[in-house]
Protein backbone atom coordinates (compact mmCIF):
# COMPACT_ATOMS: atom_id res chain seq x y z
CA UNK A 1 0.00 0.00 0.00
CA UNK A 2 1.05 3.43 -0.68
CA UNK A 3 1.75 5.52 1.99
CA UNK A 4 -1.20 7.89 3.29
CA UNK A 5 -3.09 5.88 0.66
CA UNK A 6 -6.65 4.75 1.36
CA UNK A 7 -7.50 0.99 0.84
CA UNK A 8 -10.46 -1.00 1.21
CA UNK A 9 -10.64 -5.04 0.65
CA UNK A 10 -14.11 -6.25 0.46
CA UNK A 11 -15.92 -9.30 0.37
CA UNK A 12 -19.75 -9.15 -0.07
CA UNK A 13 -22.01 -12.13 -1.07
CA UNK A 14 -22.18 -12.78 -5.01
CA UNK A 15 -25.50 -11.32 -5.01
CA UNK A 16 -27.08 -8.57 -7.28
CA UNK A 17 -28.46 -6.99 -4.27
CA UNK A 18 -25.10 -6.23 -3.03
CA UNK A 19 -24.26 -4.10 -5.57
CA UNK A 20 -25.91 -0.74 -4.50
CA UNK A 21 -23.62 -0.89 -1.53
CA UNK A 22 -20.39 -1.70 -3.41
CA UNK A 23 -21.68 1.78 -5.97
CA UNK A 24 -22.38 3.84 -2.42
CA UNK A 25 -18.98 2.97 -1.00
CA UNK A 26 -17.12 3.94 -4.34
CA UNK A 27 -19.08 7.11 -4.40
CA UNK A 28 -18.23 7.74 -1.00
CA UNK A 29 -14.42 6.99 -1.69
CA UNK A 30 -14.48 9.73 -4.90
CA UNK A 31 -16.19 12.04 -2.91
CA UNK A 32 -13.28 12.43 0.04
CA UNK A 33 -9.83 12.45 -2.66
CA UNK A 34 -8.87 15.96 -2.38
CA UNK A 35 -6.63 16.12 -5.36
CA UNK A 36 -9.24 15.81 -7.85
CA UNK A 37 -10.02 18.55 -10.01
CA UNK A 38 -12.63 17.39 -12.16
CA UNK A 39 -16.14 17.59 -11.03
CA UNK A 40 -16.83 15.37 -7.72
CA UNK A 41 -19.56 13.74 -8.36
CA UNK A 42 -19.32 13.33 -11.94
CA UNK A 43 -16.15 10.92 -10.43
CA UNK A 44 -18.62 9.84 -8.24
CA UNK A 45 -20.84 8.28 -10.28
CA UNK A 46 -18.03 6.92 -12.92
CA UNK A 47 -16.68 4.80 -10.00
CA UNK A 48 -19.97 3.57 -8.67
CA UNK A 49 -20.89 2.51 -12.42
CA UNK A 50 -17.09 0.61 -13.14
CA UNK A 51 -17.62 -1.42 -10.14
CA UNK A 52 -21.29 -2.53 -10.74
CA UNK A 53 -20.62 -3.54 -14.17
CA UNK A 54 -17.34 -5.02 -12.90
CA UNK A 55 -18.84 -6.63 -10.13
CA UNK A 56 -22.26 -7.61 -12.07
CA UNK A 57 -19.75 -9.62 -14.40
CA UNK A 58 -18.33 -11.57 -11.52
CA UNK A 59 -21.51 -12.47 -10.21
CA UNK A 60 -22.85 -13.72 -14.02
CA UNK A 61 -20.06 -15.13 -15.40
CA UNK A 62 -17.10 -15.67 -12.83
CA UNK A 63 -18.38 -18.14 -10.31
CA UNK A 64 -19.65 -21.21 -12.33
CA UNK A 65 -20.63 -24.18 -9.96
CA UNK A 66 -21.22 -21.57 -7.16
CA UNK A 67 -17.67 -22.91 -5.96
CA UNK A 68 -17.06 -18.70 -4.25
CA UNK A 69 -19.89 -17.39 -2.43
CA UNK A 70 -18.19 -14.03 -2.35
CA UNK A 71 -17.25 -11.45 -4.59
CA UNK A 72 -13.75 -10.04 -3.87
CA UNK A 73 -12.61 -6.29 -4.44
CA UNK A 74 -9.92 -3.95 -3.42
CA UNK A 75 -9.69 0.04 -4.20
CA UNK A 76 -7.15 1.57 -3.35
CA UNK A 77 -5.67 5.27 -3.70
CA UNK A 78 -2.74 6.37 -3.57
CA UNK A 79 -1.38 10.05 -4.36
CA UNK A 80 -2.57 10.07 -7.89
CA UNK A 81 -4.26 6.77 -8.69
CA UNK A 82 -7.61 5.09 -8.10
CA UNK A 83 -7.02 1.55 -8.72
CA UNK A 84 -9.80 -1.24 -8.53
CA UNK A 85 -9.55 -4.83 -8.37
CA UNK A 86 -12.14 -7.37 -8.95
CA UNK A 87 -11.62 -11.42 -8.55
CA UNK A 88 -13.66 -13.96 -10.37
CA UNK A 89 -13.45 -17.55 -10.43
CA UNK A 90 -14.49 -18.61 -13.97
CA UNK A 91 -13.07 -19.76 -17.34
CA UNK A 92 -11.99 -15.62 -17.84
CA UNK A 93 -11.80 -14.06 -21.03
CA UNK A 94 -9.81 -11.88 -23.44
CA UNK A 95 -10.86 -8.69 -22.62
CA UNK A 96 -9.40 -6.99 -25.58
CA UNK A 97 -11.28 -9.10 -28.39
CA UNK A 98 -14.38 -7.69 -27.33
CA UNK A 99 -15.60 -5.02 -29.53
CA UNK A 100 -16.94 -1.82 -29.07
CA UNK A 101 -20.62 -2.48 -29.48
CA UNK A 102 -22.47 -1.58 -32.16
CA UNK A 103 -24.32 1.75 -32.04
CA UNK A 104 -26.91 0.55 -34.78
CA UNK A 105 -27.82 -2.66 -33.61
CA UNK A 106 -29.98 -2.78 -30.79
CA UNK A 107 -28.45 -4.93 -28.30
CA UNK A 108 -29.92 -5.66 -24.78
CA UNK A 109 -26.66 -5.92 -23.07
CA UNK A 110 -22.84 -5.99 -24.36
CA UNK A 111 -22.59 -2.41 -23.19
CA UNK A 112 -20.77 -3.53 -19.90
CA UNK A 113 -16.76 -3.55 -20.77
CA UNK A 114 -17.17 -0.79 -23.02
CA UNK A 115 -18.58 1.73 -20.29
CA UNK A 116 -15.79 0.73 -18.01
CA UNK A 117 -12.89 0.88 -20.68
CA UNK A 118 -14.69 4.45 -21.66
CA UNK A 119 -14.51 5.83 -17.88
CA UNK A 120 -11.06 4.22 -16.80
CA UNK A 121 -8.04 5.00 -17.85
CA UNK A 122 -6.26 1.92 -18.15
CA UNK A 123 -8.10 -1.65 -17.96
CA UNK A 124 -6.88 -5.28 -17.84
CA UNK A 125 -7.95 -8.42 -17.55
CA UNK A 126 -5.47 -11.17 -16.10
CA UNK A 127 -5.44 -14.98 -15.25
CA UNK A 128 -4.25 -15.19 -11.38
CA UNK A 129 -2.75 -18.36 -9.58
CA UNK A 130 -6.40 -18.60 -8.61
CA UNK A 131 -8.89 -17.63 -11.13
CA UNK A 132 -8.99 -14.16 -12.83
CA UNK A 133 -8.94 -9.85 -12.01
CA UNK A 134 -9.85 -7.35 -13.43
CA UNK A 135 -7.72 -4.75 -13.05
CA UNK A 136 -8.91 -0.66 -13.77
CA UNK A 137 -7.29 1.76 -13.01
CA UNK A 138 -8.44 5.98 -13.30
CA UNK A 139 -5.07 8.91 -12.82
CA UNK A 140 -6.30 11.45 -10.09
CA UNK A 141 -5.25 15.16 -11.41
CA UNK B 1 -38.98 -3.01 -8.98
CA UNK B 2 -40.93 -0.16 -6.92
CA UNK B 3 -43.32 1.40 -9.76
CA UNK B 4 -46.20 3.15 -10.58
CA UNK B 5 -47.98 3.53 -13.77
CA UNK B 6 -51.33 5.42 -14.81
CA UNK B 7 -53.03 5.74 -17.83
CA UNK B 8 -52.98 10.11 -19.38
CA UNK B 9 -53.83 10.45 -23.37
CA UNK B 10 -53.93 7.20 -24.33
CA UNK B 11 -49.96 6.84 -22.55
CA UNK B 12 -48.99 4.13 -19.82
CA UNK B 13 -46.53 6.58 -18.07
CA UNK B 14 -44.55 3.93 -15.83
CA UNK B 15 -43.03 5.73 -13.27
CA UNK B 16 -39.97 4.57 -11.84
CA UNK B 17 -39.41 4.25 -8.43
CA UNK B 18 -36.06 3.32 -7.85
CA UNK B 19 -32.63 5.43 -7.21
CA UNK B 20 -30.61 3.01 -9.28
CA UNK B 21 -31.77 0.62 -12.16
CA UNK B 22 -28.99 -1.87 -12.17
CA UNK B 23 -28.17 -5.26 -12.41
CA UNK B 24 -30.62 -6.15 -9.40
CA UNK B 25 -33.61 -4.97 -10.87
CA UNK B 26 -33.50 -4.87 -14.87
CA UNK B 27 -34.82 -7.57 -15.62
CA UNK B 28 -38.11 -7.14 -13.67
CA UNK B 29 -38.38 -3.82 -15.63
CA UNK B 30 -37.51 -5.50 -18.72
CA UNK B 31 -40.22 -8.36 -18.13
CA UNK B 32 -42.78 -5.34 -16.77
CA UNK B 33 -42.39 -3.70 -20.64
CA UNK B 34 -43.32 -7.54 -21.88
CA UNK B 35 -46.19 -7.64 -20.28
CA UNK B 36 -47.47 -4.15 -20.94
CA UNK B 37 -47.21 -5.03 -24.54
CA UNK B 38 -47.97 -8.02 -24.60
CA UNK B 39 -51.35 -6.97 -22.77
CA UNK B 40 -51.81 -4.64 -26.05
CA UNK B 41 -50.63 -1.40 -24.38
CA UNK B 42 -49.09 0.69 -27.45
CA UNK B 43 -47.76 4.09 -25.89
CA UNK B 44 -45.12 3.82 -23.10
CA UNK B 45 -43.64 6.74 -21.03
CA UNK B 46 -40.66 5.34 -19.03
CA UNK B 47 -40.57 8.65 -16.37
CA UNK B 48 -37.26 8.57 -14.90
CA UNK B 49 -37.45 11.22 -12.48
CA UNK B 50 -36.21 9.28 -9.47
CA UNK B 51 -33.22 6.83 -10.94
CA UNK B 52 -29.99 8.78 -10.08
CA UNK B 53 -28.21 5.54 -11.34
CA UNK B 54 -28.21 3.39 -14.42
CA UNK B 55 -25.89 0.38 -15.86
CA UNK B 56 -25.61 -1.10 -19.02
CA UNK B 57 -27.78 -3.64 -18.04
CA UNK B 58 -30.97 -0.96 -16.89
CA UNK B 59 -30.11 1.08 -20.38
CA UNK B 60 -30.27 -2.96 -21.79
CA UNK B 61 -34.05 -3.24 -20.36
CA UNK B 62 -35.04 -0.17 -21.78
CA UNK B 63 -33.80 -1.04 -25.19
CA UNK B 64 -35.38 -4.00 -24.99
CA UNK B 65 -38.44 -2.63 -24.04
CA UNK B 66 -38.02 0.06 -27.14
CA UNK B 67 -37.55 -3.30 -29.51
CA UNK B 68 -41.12 -4.50 -28.08
CA UNK B 69 -42.63 -1.37 -28.83
CA UNK B 70 -41.64 -1.57 -32.54
CA UNK B 71 -43.01 -5.18 -32.70
CA UNK B 72 -46.18 -4.26 -31.33
CA UNK B 73 -45.72 -0.87 -33.51
CA UNK B 74 -46.18 1.12 -30.70
CA UNK B 75 -43.58 3.72 -28.73
CA UNK B 76 -41.40 3.77 -25.94
CA UNK B 77 -40.33 7.48 -24.71
CA UNK B 78 -37.91 8.69 -21.84
CA UNK B 79 -38.58 11.40 -19.40
CA UNK B 80 -36.87 13.55 -16.76
CA UNK B 81 -33.85 11.86 -17.09
CA UNK B 82 -31.11 12.90 -14.81
CA UNK B 83 -28.00 14.55 -15.80
CA UNK B 84 -25.68 11.94 -14.97
CA UNK B 85 -27.98 9.45 -16.08
CA UNK B 86 -28.49 11.42 -19.10
CA UNK B 87 -24.74 11.01 -19.95
CA UNK B 88 -24.91 7.62 -19.91
CA UNK B 89 -27.39 7.19 -22.61
CA UNK B 90 -24.88 10.00 -24.59
CA UNK B 91 -22.18 7.43 -23.99
CA UNK B 92 -23.54 4.61 -25.44
CA UNK B 93 -25.05 6.92 -28.58
CA UNK B 94 -28.61 5.85 -27.12
CA UNK B 95 -29.88 9.12 -26.99
CA UNK B 96 -29.99 8.99 -30.61
CA UNK B 97 -32.58 5.66 -30.42
CA UNK B 98 -34.73 7.51 -27.77
CA UNK B 99 -36.89 10.19 -27.88
CA UNK B 100 -36.38 11.90 -24.55
CA UNK B 101 -38.21 14.63 -22.68
CA UNK B 102 -37.58 17.65 -20.15
CA UNK B 103 -40.69 16.24 -18.15
CA UNK B 104 -43.47 13.84 -18.51
CA UNK B 105 -45.77 17.03 -18.68
CA UNK B 106 -43.75 17.79 -22.26
CA UNK B 107 -43.79 14.76 -23.88
CA UNK B 108 -47.37 14.25 -23.25
CA UNK B 109 -48.09 17.44 -25.29
CA UNK B 110 -46.50 15.42 -28.26
CA UNK C 1 -15.44 -15.02 7.13
CA UNK C 2 -19.18 -16.43 7.95
CA UNK C 3 -20.60 -18.19 4.92
CA UNK C 4 -22.72 -15.33 3.19
CA UNK C 5 -21.25 -12.28 5.35
CA UNK C 6 -20.13 -9.13 4.31
CA UNK C 7 -16.36 -8.40 5.27
CA UNK C 8 -14.51 -4.80 4.83
CA UNK C 9 -10.95 -4.44 5.64
CA UNK C 10 -10.08 -0.51 5.14
CA UNK C 11 -7.00 1.16 6.01
CA UNK C 12 -7.19 4.77 5.95
CA UNK C 13 -4.39 8.15 6.62
CA UNK C 14 -4.66 8.45 10.40
CA UNK C 15 -5.65 11.92 9.60
CA UNK C 16 -9.51 13.05 11.24
CA UNK C 17 -10.81 14.36 7.54
CA UNK C 18 -11.26 10.35 6.88
CA UNK C 19 -13.58 9.96 9.72
CA UNK C 20 -16.62 11.19 7.63
CA UNK C 21 -15.23 8.26 5.10
CA UNK C 22 -15.08 6.00 7.97
CA UNK C 23 -18.73 6.75 9.27
CA UNK C 24 -20.68 7.19 5.61
CA UNK C 25 -19.47 3.33 4.85
CA UNK C 26 -20.68 2.64 7.98
CA UNK C 27 -24.19 4.16 7.12
CA UNK C 28 -24.20 2.59 4.02
CA UNK C 29 -23.79 -0.93 5.55
CA UNK C 30 -26.20 -0.50 8.28
CA UNK C 31 -29.05 0.03 5.72
CA UNK C 32 -27.84 -2.98 3.85
CA UNK C 33 -28.19 -5.35 6.29
CA UNK C 34 -31.70 -7.04 5.40
CA UNK C 35 -32.14 -9.31 9.42
CA UNK C 36 -32.28 -5.91 11.67
CA UNK C 37 -35.58 -4.97 12.62
CA UNK C 38 -35.06 -2.31 14.53
CA UNK C 39 -34.84 1.08 12.75
CA UNK C 40 -32.07 1.59 9.84
CA UNK C 41 -31.68 4.99 9.97
CA UNK C 42 -31.12 4.85 14.02
CA UNK C 43 -28.44 1.67 13.13
CA UNK C 44 -27.14 3.74 10.62
CA UNK C 45 -26.67 6.81 12.85
CA UNK C 46 -24.99 4.19 15.34
CA UNK C 47 -22.69 2.41 13.35
CA UNK C 48 -21.52 5.94 12.23
CA UNK C 49 -21.00 6.70 15.87
CA UNK C 50 -18.84 4.35 17.28
CA UNK C 51 -16.70 4.22 14.27
CA UNK C 52 -16.19 7.64 14.38
CA UNK C 53 -15.32 7.63 17.79
CA UNK C 54 -13.11 4.46 17.84
CA UNK C 55 -11.38 6.43 14.76
CA UNK C 56 -10.87 9.07 17.14
CA UNK C 57 -9.42 7.22 19.78
CA UNK C 58 -7.08 5.46 17.62
CA UNK C 59 -5.65 8.83 15.95
CA UNK C 60 -5.32 10.78 19.23
CA UNK C 61 -4.05 7.53 21.30
CA UNK C 62 -3.04 4.86 19.39
CA UNK C 63 0.21 6.37 17.33
CA UNK C 64 2.31 7.71 19.99
CA UNK C 65 5.45 8.25 17.81
CA UNK C 66 3.74 8.58 14.41
CA UNK C 67 4.91 4.57 14.18
CA UNK C 68 1.83 3.97 11.85
CA UNK C 69 0.52 6.45 9.07
CA UNK C 70 -2.69 4.52 8.94
CA UNK C 71 -5.80 3.11 10.92
CA UNK C 72 -6.77 0.04 10.32
CA UNK C 73 -10.33 -1.01 10.42
CA UNK C 74 -11.96 -4.17 10.20
CA UNK C 75 -16.30 -4.53 9.53
CA UNK C 76 -17.78 -7.75 9.72
CA UNK C 77 -21.57 -8.55 9.17
CA UNK C 78 -22.45 -12.22 9.73
CA UNK C 79 -25.50 -13.78 10.08
CA UNK C 80 -26.70 -12.06 13.36
CA UNK C 81 -23.99 -10.03 14.33
CA UNK C 82 -22.09 -7.15 13.28
CA UNK C 83 -18.47 -7.30 14.00
CA UNK C 84 -15.73 -3.65 14.37
CA UNK C 85 -12.46 -4.57 15.46
CA UNK C 86 -10.08 -0.89 15.09
CA UNK C 87 -6.40 -1.70 15.62
CA UNK C 88 -4.07 0.77 17.12
CA UNK C 89 -0.53 0.84 18.29
CA UNK C 90 -0.51 3.46 21.81
CA UNK C 91 0.28 1.91 24.71
CA UNK C 92 -2.92 1.14 25.25
CA UNK C 93 -5.65 1.23 28.40
CA UNK C 94 -8.37 -0.86 30.84
CA UNK C 95 -11.57 -0.54 29.09
CA UNK C 96 -13.15 -1.53 32.04
CA UNK C 97 -11.68 0.92 34.19
CA UNK C 98 -13.14 4.15 31.87
CA UNK C 99 -16.23 5.09 34.65
CA UNK C 100 -19.71 6.62 33.09
CA UNK C 101 -19.18 10.54 32.98
CA UNK C 102 -20.21 12.58 35.78
CA UNK C 103 -23.63 13.83 34.18
CA UNK C 104 -23.29 17.04 36.51
CA UNK C 105 -20.01 17.86 35.99
CA UNK C 106 -19.58 19.59 32.75
CA UNK C 107 -16.47 17.98 30.98
CA UNK C 108 -15.53 18.94 27.27
CA UNK C 109 -14.20 15.41 26.66
CA UNK C 110 -15.10 11.70 28.34
CA UNK C 111 -18.27 10.54 26.59
CA UNK C 112 -16.70 8.65 23.62
CA UNK C 113 -16.20 5.07 25.29
CA UNK C 114 -19.47 5.40 27.30
CA UNK C 115 -21.43 6.42 23.39
CA UNK C 116 -19.42 3.29 22.83
CA UNK C 117 -20.88 0.60 25.61
CA UNK C 118 -24.01 2.63 25.35
CA UNK C 119 -24.75 1.80 21.91
CA UNK C 120 -23.10 -1.31 21.06
CA UNK C 121 -23.76 -5.27 22.78
CA UNK C 122 -19.71 -6.12 23.65
CA UNK C 123 -16.96 -3.65 23.76
CA UNK C 124 -13.44 -5.32 24.61
CA UNK C 125 -10.27 -3.46 24.46
CA UNK C 126 -7.15 -6.01 23.91
CA UNK C 127 -3.63 -5.69 23.57
CA UNK C 128 -2.20 -7.67 20.77
CA UNK C 129 0.83 -9.09 19.44
CA UNK C 130 1.63 -6.15 17.71
CA UNK C 131 -0.58 -3.12 19.14
CA UNK C 132 -3.79 -3.13 20.85
CA UNK C 133 -7.13 -3.99 19.36
CA UNK C 134 -10.66 -2.75 20.29
CA UNK C 135 -13.97 -4.91 18.97
CA UNK C 136 -17.48 -3.89 19.12
CA UNK C 137 -20.15 -6.48 18.95
CA UNK C 138 -23.67 -5.28 17.97
CA UNK C 139 -26.02 -8.42 17.62
CA UNK C 140 -28.99 -7.64 14.42
CA UNK C 141 -32.65 -8.83 15.38
CA UNK D 1 -15.81 24.71 9.48
CA UNK D 2 -18.55 26.66 7.97
CA UNK D 3 -20.68 28.85 10.04
CA UNK D 4 -22.37 32.34 9.17
CA UNK D 5 -23.08 33.94 12.00
CA UNK D 6 -25.95 36.85 12.26
CA UNK D 7 -26.92 39.28 15.09
CA UNK D 8 -30.80 39.88 15.96
CA UNK D 9 -32.39 41.25 19.31
CA UNK D 10 -29.27 41.15 21.10
CA UNK D 11 -28.24 37.12 20.14
CA UNK D 12 -25.90 35.69 18.05
CA UNK D 13 -27.00 33.40 16.01
CA UNK D 14 -24.45 30.97 15.10
CA UNK D 15 -25.51 28.42 12.08
CA UNK D 16 -23.94 25.68 11.45
CA UNK D 17 -23.53 24.98 7.96
CA UNK D 18 -21.88 21.20 8.58
CA UNK D 19 -23.12 17.85 8.11
CA UNK D 20 -21.06 16.27 10.87
CA UNK D 21 -20.25 17.96 13.89
CA UNK D 22 -16.79 15.05 14.64
CA UNK D 23 -13.19 15.39 16.15
CA UNK D 24 -12.32 17.11 12.84
CA UNK D 25 -14.04 19.96 13.21
CA UNK D 26 -15.13 20.92 16.47
CA UNK D 27 -11.82 22.08 17.90
CA UNK D 28 -12.45 25.17 15.93
CA UNK D 29 -16.26 25.35 16.73
CA UNK D 30 -14.60 25.43 20.31
CA UNK D 31 -12.01 28.12 19.73
CA UNK D 32 -15.27 30.55 17.79
CA UNK D 33 -17.35 30.51 21.00
CA UNK D 34 -14.17 31.32 23.00
CA UNK D 35 -13.49 34.28 20.12
CA UNK D 36 -17.55 35.31 20.94
CA UNK D 37 -17.09 35.87 24.21
CA UNK D 38 -13.52 37.13 24.43
CA UNK D 39 -14.52 39.46 22.37
CA UNK D 40 -17.83 40.75 24.68
CA UNK D 41 -20.71 38.55 22.68
CA UNK D 42 -23.19 37.63 25.81
CA UNK D 43 -25.80 35.60 24.24
CA UNK D 44 -25.05 32.75 21.87
CA UNK D 45 -27.82 30.77 19.94
CA UNK D 46 -26.55 27.95 17.94
CA UNK D 47 -28.55 26.76 15.21
CA UNK D 48 -27.74 22.72 14.36
CA UNK D 49 -30.23 22.26 11.88
CA UNK D 50 -27.86 21.16 9.18
CA UNK D 51 -26.41 19.13 11.38
CA UNK D 52 -27.33 15.36 10.46
CA UNK D 53 -24.11 14.07 12.65
CA UNK D 54 -22.62 14.74 16.04
CA UNK D 55 -19.85 13.08 18.21
CA UNK D 56 -18.65 12.82 21.65
CA UNK D 57 -16.04 15.81 20.71
CA UNK D 58 -18.98 17.84 18.57
CA UNK D 59 -20.76 17.80 22.25
CA UNK D 60 -17.91 18.66 23.87
CA UNK D 61 -17.53 21.61 21.88
CA UNK D 62 -20.44 22.55 22.63
CA UNK D 63 -20.43 22.20 27.12
CA UNK D 64 -17.04 24.22 26.43
CA UNK D 65 -19.07 26.98 24.46
CA UNK D 66 -21.58 26.70 27.59
CA UNK D 67 -18.98 27.05 29.84
CA UNK D 68 -17.48 29.77 28.50
CA UNK D 69 -21.02 31.28 28.60
CA UNK D 70 -21.54 31.14 32.12
CA UNK D 71 -17.97 32.40 32.71
CA UNK D 72 -18.87 35.65 30.67
CA UNK D 73 -22.59 35.50 32.69
CA UNK D 74 -23.86 35.20 29.25
CA UNK D 75 -25.60 32.40 27.33
CA UNK D 76 -25.58 29.76 25.22
CA UNK D 77 -28.72 27.77 23.20
CA UNK D 78 -29.48 25.43 20.92
CA UNK D 79 -32.17 25.61 18.00
CA UNK D 80 -33.08 22.44 15.66
CA UNK D 81 -31.91 19.68 16.56
CA UNK D 82 -32.20 16.89 13.91
CA UNK D 83 -33.78 13.80 15.92
CA UNK D 84 -30.54 11.52 16.15
CA UNK D 85 -28.44 14.16 17.27
CA UNK D 86 -31.13 15.17 19.73
CA UNK D 87 -30.53 11.54 20.29
CA UNK D 88 -27.04 12.07 21.47
CA UNK D 89 -28.03 14.94 23.93
CA UNK D 90 -30.42 12.60 26.11
CA UNK D 91 -27.96 9.22 25.77
CA UNK D 92 -25.46 11.74 27.75
CA UNK D 93 -28.21 14.05 29.74
CA UNK D 94 -26.68 17.06 27.98
CA UNK D 95 -30.40 18.05 27.22
CA UNK D 96 -30.75 18.29 31.01
CA UNK D 97 -28.15 21.58 30.92
CA UNK D 98 -28.26 23.16 27.51
CA UNK D 99 -31.93 25.07 26.63
CA UNK D 100 -32.69 23.83 23.35
CA UNK D 101 -35.14 25.19 21.28
CA UNK D 102 -37.35 23.43 18.16
CA UNK D 103 -36.59 26.82 16.28
CA UNK D 104 -34.47 29.39 15.75
CA UNK D 105 -37.48 31.52 15.88
CA UNK D 106 -38.62 30.10 18.56
CA UNK D 107 -35.60 30.82 20.80
CA UNK D 108 -35.69 34.44 19.98
CA UNK D 109 -39.22 34.82 21.20
CA UNK D 110 -38.14 33.70 24.57
N1 LIG E 1 -15.60 -11.70 -15.50
C1 LIG E 1 -15.87 -12.22 -16.73
N2 LIG E 1 -15.62 -13.54 -16.98
C2 LIG E 1 -15.88 -14.07 -18.18
N3 LIG E 1 -16.39 -13.37 -19.20
C3 LIG E 1 -16.66 -12.07 -19.04
C4 LIG E 1 -16.42 -11.42 -17.79
N4 LIG E 1 -16.77 -10.13 -17.92
C5 LIG E 1 -17.20 -9.98 -19.17
N5 LIG E 1 -17.14 -11.15 -19.85
C6 LIG E 1 -17.50 -11.38 -21.27
O1 LIG E 1 -17.50 -10.15 -21.95
C7 LIG E 1 -18.74 -9.90 -22.59
C8 LIG E 1 -19.07 -8.44 -22.55
O2 LIG E 1 -19.33 -8.05 -21.24
P1 LIG E 1 -20.22 -6.77 -20.96
O3 LIG E 1 -19.75 -5.69 -21.86
O4 LIG E 1 -20.23 -6.51 -19.49
O5 LIG E 1 -21.66 -7.15 -21.49
P2 LIG E 1 -22.73 -8.23 -21.01
O6 LIG E 1 -22.29 -8.77 -19.69
O7 LIG E 1 -23.97 -7.40 -20.93
O8 LIG E 1 -22.77 -9.23 -22.10
C9 LIG E 1 -19.73 -10.77 -21.85
O9 LIG E 1 -20.81 -11.12 -22.65
C10 LIG E 1 -18.88 -11.97 -21.45
O10 LIG E 1 -18.81 -12.88 -22.50
N1 LIG F 1 -7.21 3.62 21.79
C1 LIG F 1 -6.91 4.10 23.00
N2 LIG F 1 -5.65 3.99 23.48
C2 LIG F 1 -5.34 4.48 24.70
N3 LIG F 1 -6.21 5.09 25.51
C3 LIG F 1 -7.48 5.24 25.09
C4 LIG F 1 -7.89 4.76 23.82
N4 LIG F 1 -9.21 5.03 23.68
C5 LIG F 1 -9.59 5.65 24.80
N5 LIG F 1 -8.55 5.78 25.67
C6 LIG F 1 -8.58 6.36 27.02
O1 LIG F 1 -9.91 6.35 27.49
C7 LIG F 1 -10.30 7.68 27.86
C8 LIG F 1 -11.76 7.88 27.54
O2 LIG F 1 -11.94 7.91 26.15
P1 LIG F 1 -13.19 8.66 25.54
O3 LIG F 1 -14.36 8.24 26.30
O4 LIG F 1 -13.19 8.42 24.07
O5 LIG F 1 -12.97 10.19 25.85
P2 LIG F 1 -11.89 11.26 25.39
O6 LIG F 1 -11.09 10.67 24.27
O7 LIG F 1 -12.73 12.40 24.98
O8 LIG F 1 -11.08 11.54 26.61
C9 LIG F 1 -9.38 8.60 27.11
O9 LIG F 1 -9.21 9.81 27.78
C10 LIG F 1 -8.10 7.79 27.05
O10 LIG F 1 -7.36 7.96 28.22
Amino acid sequence: MEKRGIELDIKVPNQTRYLSLIGRIGEDIAREIDRYSGDRETLAYQINLVLTEAMSNAIKYGNPDNREETVHILINISDNELFIRIYDYGQGFDINEIPTPDFDALEDRGRGIFLIKALMDSVQYRKQADGNMLEMIKQLH
Amino acid sequence: MNLNSEIITGNVVIHVKEERLDAHNSAELKLEFQKLFASGSQNLLVDLKEVRFIDSSGLGALVSGFKNATTSHGSLRLASLQPQVKSMFELTRLHRVFEIYQTVAEALEK
